[in-house]
């Protein structure tokens, strides 16, 4: 089914999130671009955003994963791309309005800039809180969890 | 002058006091009678509400303080007495503590213009009825004073301003009513209205003009906030509206006057269409002992007073009964009901009092 | 026409005789300190802890998702303060050292209070 | 000097603390008189940081603290998260647990509902709807109790099935409970339902249009209110859901009338689910395999997983990266209610302020799944 979406954007790598989900990995820049394309061709029609998952791979890579859903065809599946040193992406919030509190919550806690986001402020943690907690070099100064860190 | 007067001055006859002195005394003294009346009333009246409303949610209600709860609401007026009295930053100091006063001094003197029974009453003037209305449009200012005045308190602001509108729109059907009752009673002054009509129930004002009678009850619950109608301090909505900022006794003075105000107005709907004092089918219990004038006059009296209070029971239990029944209607709804529907009704229900008037005059 | 004016008013009727049934049903308030709920036996209130069967594993303290509720170091304590009831030390515990017990009215008037000691295990 | 007196308009908080916001969320509404210009939702009082505890615990402590994602409807979540960790490690439930997983679930979306039912009716002002629901609700947390242990945070799911059967006596139970639970609905239908006061306080307000709804991605019984016929349970069939006979309720309109006229016909629905598969568990009793008792050491699972569940309020994910160890990299929760907090602004605008908590009620919005 995502033949002709592969052949456009000369999509290489490819995983699979359990249990029917097809990731493609894509680079930063046409992000918009394909979204777009996913969005509006007839072939595809994946309108509902369902969500962005921020992850931190250690080694100071972040991978965002915008998980895509179509209703016309029942299918789901996952575009994601890696950033490696400067965290800025392009927004995508004129496609999916959707994605503003997403974007808001991403910058929050993994620190990732969205470029002309119309409000980029912390959404969940407190307006003076420094520090991301998401990432995996945070380190928290709470003792009672040394049995963890065993 | 009423019996009670008489007895009155006999009583006072052993002291030479000079004779103006005696005509003040005895209005201090009704005065007196009528404010203890009220705050019997009211604590009997607040916790009768928490208990009828949990009745009908199959809960007990509150029944620790007291034998099954019947010092509750003393003992509420008692810690309120001993709350901080909070007065926020920027509030406006002299209206902050004039409102409650605005809202509660009315209440208590239209207590004294209703006709408890034909022998009691304070204040008797010929035109009474008007009194008793001018009187119960004051609180709606006492409580946009409260919402202006309580600092920033965007809450109460709205909650103010909501009583005004409401006000407004809901005194002019009660008005129009208020002029057929008085054209099919001939007099203004309560008394006389009441007195038309005894007899049997048939001569009731409830059955020339039920229309009347629907829409002045809609208008009296939009008058005292009571629930459908309750927008100054919509609890879900407002917080609490135009109390939001008040603690201590200013808060319970609030609260009396609520409830005064229901009782009264409820009293007010049953002597206008439900026969006051009289009883349903003219037939008084003391008439069967054969007494002598004037204890015939004394226990007449307190039967008449005894009738009364049971017409406004029924009607305060209706109206408890739509407060834990119906939801709240939206502000600009009340307003469309009153503009749009309750005027034109109630003037079709003034052409009908003056048709039946007309009528019984020909008979 | 009249049928638009009267329906409302059937169905506020309606919703009044609702209201009225409903007043005579049975009560269902519980009056709490006098009449206590009765719940039955596998109910997860609070953590009874025997000391000789307990062989020190700290089974307990990986599976425990409130971090540092349980601490085996001198002596064996559950901080009540952090512990969530989750039942999930009773399910893991090799031998069964620790069980629940149905009592759920554990308020204290001192925080320390709350922090069940081995010593005081010891005993009951 | 704050602007908003220059522009005549007045800023009302809506805030953190206020009897009808489900919860601590501020809502910050510029107001020209009585009507809403603008609605900025501000969200995060209720943050306890769920994402960044998974990492620190194993999956095994995790487990307990799912249930307090969404405190309403605990089993929804912990099904998505062992949903997913049981499609990592491709563990198979038994029949018996899979079924004991279903009437759950849909017992606690009636609970869920009704206390939505009550607290929305709150907060149009009818005081006595909310008693005569959280009486009905109280029957399910008995069940529940006597089930799992505990009244809402069960910890009753495990990662090959459920933790304790479900004896005979329970089933009477939960039998009389679905019997007279229809009567009970109606009693409420009758109450409210063409209600002339509540209808005019509900139809036609807070319309939410098809493409707005699809765009801010919203899920459940708002989307369903709207048209859009989106159901989980029938699109990507879990559990035994393709053996059970359900409709899924929904109307055109979209306003807040129509999302209480689609959740109050989800409980008639979860009801009839309910009876069906008690009819399955009574006839075999006697299996009691509910459990594969697996060997906790050996949870280290490897690669990515989203576990989906359609929960009261909308579409529940629950995303799971596992890098082998007995600790998930990254776990990360999609609940419903953090998409239709943004709606707010979209359908609340110029109206009134009573509309306001007509329309944010009938959202069905709980603040622990918008803050996690």
């Amino acid at each position: 089914m995502f033949q002709e979406f592969k052949t456009k954007f000369n999509i290489q790598k490819e995983e699979f999130i359990l249990p029917d989900i097809n990731k493609f990995y894509i680079n930063k820049d046409d992000l918009k671009q394909v979204l777009r394309f996913l969005k509006e061709t007839d072939r595809y029609l994946f309108e509902t955003l369902e969500c962005i998952i921020g992850k931190d791979n250690t080694n100071n890579a972040l991978e965002l994963i915008y998980a895509l859903f179509s209703s016309k065809y029942n299918t789901k599946c996952a575009v994601s791309i890696n950033i490696q040193d400067d965290f800025s992406v392009p927004s995508v919030v004129e496609i999916f309005p959707c994605a503003n509190f997403d974007e808001r919550e991403i910058y929050d806690l993994l620190g990732v800039r969205f470029i002309n986001h119309p409000k980029l402020e912390r959404i969940l943690l407190p307006s003076d809180f420094e520090g991301n907690p998401l990432r995996k070099n945070y380190k928290m100064q709470d003792d009672r969890l040394r049995w963890n860190y065993e | 002058m009423s019996l009670f007067y008489l007895l009155y001055i006999e009583c006072l006859s052993f002291w030479k006091m000079p004779e103006w002195l005696i005509f003040i005394m005895w209005y201090i003294f009704n005065f007196i009678l009528i404010v203890i009346l009220m705050l019997l009333t009211v604590l009997f009246l607040v916790l009768f509400e928490r208990k009828y409303l949990a009745f009908y949610t199959r809960r007990i209600g509150p029944d620790r303080a007291g034998y099954k709860g019947c010092f509750q609401t003393v003992a509420d007026a008692i810690k309120l007495l001993f709350k901080e009295n909070i007065i926020p930053k920027n509030a406006d100091k002299f209206l902050f503590f004039l409102s409650p006063l605005i809202v509660f001094v009315p209440v208590l003197t239209v207590w004294a213009l209703l006709p408890f029974s034909s022998g009691f009453y304070t204040f008797h003037s010929c035109c009474s009825i008007l009194l008793f209305m001018a009187f119960l449009a004051i609180p709606a200012i006492g409580i946009l004073f409260a919402g202006y005045s309580s600092g920033g308190n965007n809450f109460a602001l709205i909650g103010g301003i909501r009583s005004c509108m409401q006000l407004i729109a809901s005194e002019i059907p009660s008005f129009l009513v208020l002029a057929s009752i008085v054209i099919l009673s001939g007099s203004m002054d309560l008394s006389v209205i009441v007195k038309n009509q005894s007899g049997s129930i048939l001569n009731w004002y409830i059955f020339p003009s039920f229309l009347g009678f629907t829409i002045f009850f809609i208008c009296s619950l939009i008058i005292m906030n009571r629930l459908p109608f309750d927008f100054p301090e919509a609890e879900s909505e407002l917080v609490a509206g135009y109390n939001c900022e008040y603690s201590g006794m200013k808060f319970a003075m609030f609260f009396l006057a609520e409830y005064a105000m229901t009782f009264i107005l409820s009293a007010l709907v049953v002597v206008l269409f439900l026969g006051g004092y009289n009883a349903p089918f003219d037939f008084y219990i003391t008439d069967c002992f054969n007494l002598s004038v004037i204890l015939r006059e004394i226990f007449i009296n307190f039967e008449q007073f005894f009738w009364l209070i049971f017409k406004t029971g029924i009607i305060i239990m209706l109206i408890m009964l739509i407060r834990a029944a119906y939801p709240r209607l939206r502000t600009d709804k009340t307003l469309d009901l009153c503009w749009y529907i309750f005027i034109p009704l109630s003037i079709f229900n003034l052409f009908i009092a003056i048709i039946i008037k007309y009528m019984r005059g020909i008979l | 026409m009249i049928n638009e004016f009267f329906n409302p008013v059937k169905e506020l009727a309606k919703g009044l005789s609702i209201i009225l049934k409903n007043g005579l049903k049975n009560r269902v308030t519980l009056k709490y300190p006098e009449e206590q709920e009765k719940v039955r036996n596998n109910f997860r209130g609070k953590i009874k802890y025997e000391k000789d069967k307990c062989i020190k594993c700290g089974n307990c303290i990986k599976v425990c998702p409130a971090a540092g509720c349980i601490s085996i170091n001198e002596y064996f304590s559950i901080d009540m303060s952090q512990c969530i009831f989750c039942g999930n030390c009773v399910e893991y515990c090799p031998v069964n050292a620790l069980s629940h017990t149905v009592e759920y009215t554990l308020a204290q008037s001192k925080k320390d209070n709350l922090i069940l000691k081995e010593e005081i295990y010891g005993n009951d | 000097m704050n602007n908003s007196t220059l522009k005549n308009t007045t800023i009302l908080n809506v805030g953190p603390q206020h009897p009808s916001t489900h919860g601590v969320l501020r809502l910050k509404c510029e107001l020209n008189g009585e009507r809403i210009i603008k609605i900025e939702p501000i969200i995060g009082y209720l943050h306890r940081g769920m994402e960044k505890m998974a990492e620190t615990g194993s999956y095994l402590q995790y487990l307990p603290v799912v249930d307090r994602i969404d405190y309403l409807s605990g089993f929804f979540c912990s099904f998505a998260y062992l949903d997913a960790i049981e499609k990592l490690m491709d563990i198979v439930c038994p029949l018996k647990a899979l079924y004991i997983r279903t009437i759950t679930m849909e017992l606690n979306r009636i609970s869920s509902h009704l206390l939505w039912l009550g607290c929305y009716l709150m907060d149009l002002g009818a005081t006595s709807p909310f008693f005569y629901a959280f009486i009905e609700r109280e029957k399910i947390l008995h069940i529940f109790e006597k089930l799992a242990g505990a009244r809402m945070m069960y910890n009753y799911y495990t990662l090959g099935g459920v933790k304790n059967d479900i004896n005979k006596e329970l089933l009477g139970e939960i039998k009389v409970f679905a019997g007279n639970f229809n009567k009970q609905l109606k009693e409420f239908e009758d109450l409210i339902n063409n209600n002339p006061i509540f209808i005019s306080r509900t139809a036609m307000i807070g319309v939410l249009e098809q493409e707005t709804a699809v765009n801010y991605s919203v899920t459940g019984a708002n989307l369903r209110a709207s048209g859009i016929l989106k159901d989980l349970r029938k699109d990507f069939p879990y559990l035994i859901y393709k053996q059970i006979e359900f409709d899924i309720p929904y109307k055109k309109s979209g306003d807040s009338y129509s999302r209480y006229i689609v959740r109050v016909k989800e409980m008639k629905e979860s009801c009839k689910i309910v009876n069906q598969c008690l009819d399955w568990l009574y006839s075999n009793i006697e299996d009691l395999k509910i459990n594969l008792k697996i060997n906790t050491a050996k949870i280290k699972p490897e690669g990515e997983a989203i576990g989906q569940v359609e929960s009261p309020r909308g579409l529940m994910l629950c995303y799971i990266c596992a890098d082998g160890t007995n600790k998930p990299s990254r776990v990360k929760w999609r609940t419903p209610s953090f998409y239709s907090v943004q709606l707010i602004n979209e359908i609340a605008k110029n109206y009134l302020v009573s509309d306001l908590m007509s329309i944010f009620g009938s959202l069905d919005v709980i603040m622990p799944e918008v803050d996690r």
